[in-house]
């Protein structure tokens, strides 16, 4: 216990972090996936493979990128390849281990919305769609799903099944960290400070929790201060 | 700049040697009302300029294809330019939502539009058919997924192994435009970075038109080069910084404060009209 | 030389970091008597090192794969040390026939050969299905041919179109080994000049071997460069000259006298093997 | 007429090269197609586009290269491609014009064989295979087919048909020119000192004739020098 002060959504990207520690290889997206990947080559696993669907494979940005595209990803990857050339042979036939995702709605079998909120032909929300999600939730061997925990986010019912939940190992969010257990997610720790009651009133289903909640290990000093460094670059 | 030697057209989908003419002739000969328009550049070299041109000529009815719709189809959207949408991923990339986009789609603002969306594998093999001037491609993806409803997606057995997979049909634009570095005189194009599907579009596309930051006397070989010849290309333009907002790598770089700011510009009707007409882009 | 940090093999057909070692342990720990063999490099970097190493260590009842079998396969059919060629062109390239492959598929000797044989654009298309992982690729072609009666070969229809194309089976070898200009520490590889299927060959491949010409410590991208990680690779060997009497441009030079004279050595079935034995590659 | 001594074998190079003036683009294999080709650089069309299977398109090769995947080839190239991107991007949706084939049978509708002489289980002779005549063949707006001109070549049946020849224009060989006529292969022109009679010695099916059969110009000395010129390179 570090003593330190720190945000939810901070431990948050820690904890996601900490889950590519021992990987080889993880696609990201923009914003805290790619935050935390860029952390964990700072902390735990420097020779991490960073792959954005841009085509960079092998990327080593210095900054967190506003865009999967920026210069600097292209600059410092291994390889850069075609976007078919990466869906077809990298992302299709799984050579990248562990892919973080995000979306706008989760479900207890760990599917995902990113396209519409309300009616397909008339949505409340129009959402960005799919993306390289589908095809990289079916192709990496794990799926990490990075989210925000609010009733909203978290629903019994998807408006729409844009991605399929199968491959998700665990979902981490400002709360705590879900893992699939028996068909269903489950919550398997709370953040520091958070109660299993307070997480079941962000969750808009029925959330099993595990026999023995784990607490998650709050960030360590070189952990928070390796991330405030990244996103002061 | 002067045309060079074209020789005339012939059957068999072989196309001129590209001509080398300003912005506003390539987009006036090739982008006419209604046209299936695919402007490409996956973040990187997105040809902002070819579409600021489009719509200062008044194009409409278009049917605009995008893997990543991003700002630039964003503001052709938002002005009513297009009376369909093919896509995989309509959003600002770091920043939100695409506003107009999204009005368009929520509320008909300017105007209805048709959305026809994929995932960006599915988009990817189907420029990739394209390019192959093959109907569809193969893949895995869709399956168990809500898209399968939604868009145009089939599957098919294979007949060794039984297994069924996906077919995507593949895209014919009537037009792609792509921005590149540079060309030499004879239009052949050279692009470095991200490539994206640029060589796919342009080989999918019934005419192509290729933007370049500068011409050459001779193309050097790059380290990551995408060389497309001239003669399947249509034109080449010279519109140096014709990417920005978004970059041409080793030439500009991208404007991330202007991707920010385009969440403000956009979010409200009035001054997203307000800044297209400073631009000269509305009526 | 030495190892490099190698993780535990885990599921999901991911791969070790690539191991530096050398030919022989390279040759030795992936190919055994009996598997799937292809040895790619179109016309250049041909792996002939790899190659003859396989015969020193006297493997047999190999399927023996390559676009082009090239004098490297002559030599690997006349020693007897295949059961089976898949390929889509046996020729000496500008000198003629390869004799050593006709004498085994005309008289069968040393042994009868299986051969099963595709067009140019069937094996390409092969391996890139095998790379993507994917049963079969799309195409149009074999229609119309004896090919048809004689390989494998079956047909797809279009869910779109109702037009009715080739589909083939993907190449999946056991092993796969290619010949490169060079390796970083790491065993991550480039190539440069003509790219022929190699990537397609590694990716599609069970394991993977890439002999190189030089390791340096940090990879420079050349123009034209094709990279592969490290990580698909199962183990990368220093091997100059490695592709000898093919090329690697900018290393080494086509030996064309050597593709001529080849033609009078494998004529006849006792100067074949007398030079064989010389070269140590027949006990 | 030049009065210039060369030979028939010359006289079929500088003709297949005749026919590429005012084309754009060329595929090519090695020997006499890849002379004729270059041949046609120098002397008659040189923004021709010469595309060899090995990948390389707008190759400038200085010598007539051994093999279709020399260095200079690559080194002189517009663009190199793979073999797979060859084939998909480029033969297969019809981007390169003219085609020069060869064959060891030709059949009366120009359909090619170059796998077997023979039964194909015990073949009296393995030929090289298809290669990339099969694809080609079907892709190319036009092929032009060059071979020699003897009874073993031109035969009323193939023995295996690798390729087809309904793209077929022009069979150059070293006795005249065949084109196609009422859906078969019809003697349109003889080499200087060539009979009708003397072709139809020589060809293995029953041979038609146009009504009014040309005589090949005999080289001029540009072509004739040129094409000596290269090959002593």
């Amino acid at each position: 216990m570090s003593g330190l002060e720190y945000t939810n959504g901070e431990l948050q990207t820690i904890v996601a972090a900490r889950s590519l520690a021992g990987k080889r290889s993880c696609f990201i997206g923009v914003g805290r996936p790619s935050t935390a990947a860029l952390l964990a080559r700072m902390v735990h696993n420097p020779a991490l493979v960073l792959v954005y669907e841009s085509g960079t494979i092998g990327a080593k940005p210095y900054r967190v990128p506003l865009s999967i595209g920026d210069g600097e990803l292209a600059q410092t990857a291994d390889l850069v390849v075609s976007v078919p050339e990466m869906f077809n042979y990298w992302i299709g036939p799984g050579r990248v281990q562990v892919a973080f995702l995000g979306a706008a709605q989760i479900d207890p079998h760990a599917n995902l919305n990113s396209t519409v909120i309300g009616d397909y032909d008339r949505p409340r929300t129009r959402l960005p769609g799919a993306g390289g999600a589908p095809e990289i939730a079916t192709g990496c061997e794990e799926v990490v799903v990075i989210a925000p925990h609010t009733t909203r986010t978290f629903v019994d019912h998807l408006d729409f099944k844009t991605t399929r939940g199968e491959r998700t190992t665990m979902v981490i969010t400002d709360l705590g960290v879900l893992e699939p257990a028996g068909g269903a997610l489950t919550l398997t720790a709370v953040h520091p400070g958070v109660s299993v009651e307070q997480v079941r009133e962000n969750t808009g289903f029925e959330l099993r929790a595990s026999d023995s909640v784990r607490v998650s290990e709050p960030p360590s000093g070189e952990e928070l201060h390796a991330l405030r460094e990244l996103l002061s670059r | 700049m002067q045309p060079v030697r074209t020789l005339a057209a012939e059957g068999g989908g072989l196309r001129h040697v590209a001509q080398i003419v300003s912005l506003s002739e390539a987009v006036a000969e090739t982008v006419r009302d209604g046209v299936s328009l695919a402007l490409e550049g996956f973040t990187h070299l997105i040809p902002f300029a070819a579409g600021h041109e489009v719509l200062r000529q008044g194009r409409r009815e278009l049917e605009l294809i995008r893997m990543t719709p991003d700002i630039l189809y964003d503001q052709m959207v938002g002005v009513g330019a297009a009376r369909k949408l093919v896509f995989s991923y309509g959003g600002n990339p770091g920043v939100g939502s695409l506003h107009r986009f999204r009005d368009a789609v929520e509320h008909g603002w300017p105007r209805a539009i048709e959305v026809e969306e994929h995932s960006h594998a599915g988009m990817a093999n189907r420029y990739v058919a394209g390019a192959a001037k093959l109907p569809f491609a193969v893949m895995r993806g869709y399956a168990g997924t809500d898209l399968v409803e939604h868009t145009q997606v089939a599957t098919v057995r294979c007949p060794f192994t039984g297994e069924e997979l996906a077919a995507v049909p593949a895209l014919r634009p009537d037009v792609a435009i792509v921005h590149a570095q540079e060309s030499d005189r004879d239009g052949n194009v050279q692009l470095w970075g991200i490539p994206g599907v640029q060589k796919e579009a342009v080989l999918a596309a019934g005419r192509a038109v290729v933007t370049v930051e500068r011409i050459v006397d001779r193309l050097e070989l790059k380290p990551g080069g995408v060389v497309i010849p001239g003669w399947v290309i249509d034109f080449v333009a010279h519109a140096p910084g014709g990417s920005l907002p978004s970059y041409a790598l080793g030439v500009t770089e991208r404007d991330n404060d202007f991707y920010r700011e385009w969440d403000v510009i956009s979010r409200d009707r009035e001054h997203f009209q307000g800044w297209m007409r400073e631009q000269g882009l509305l009526r």
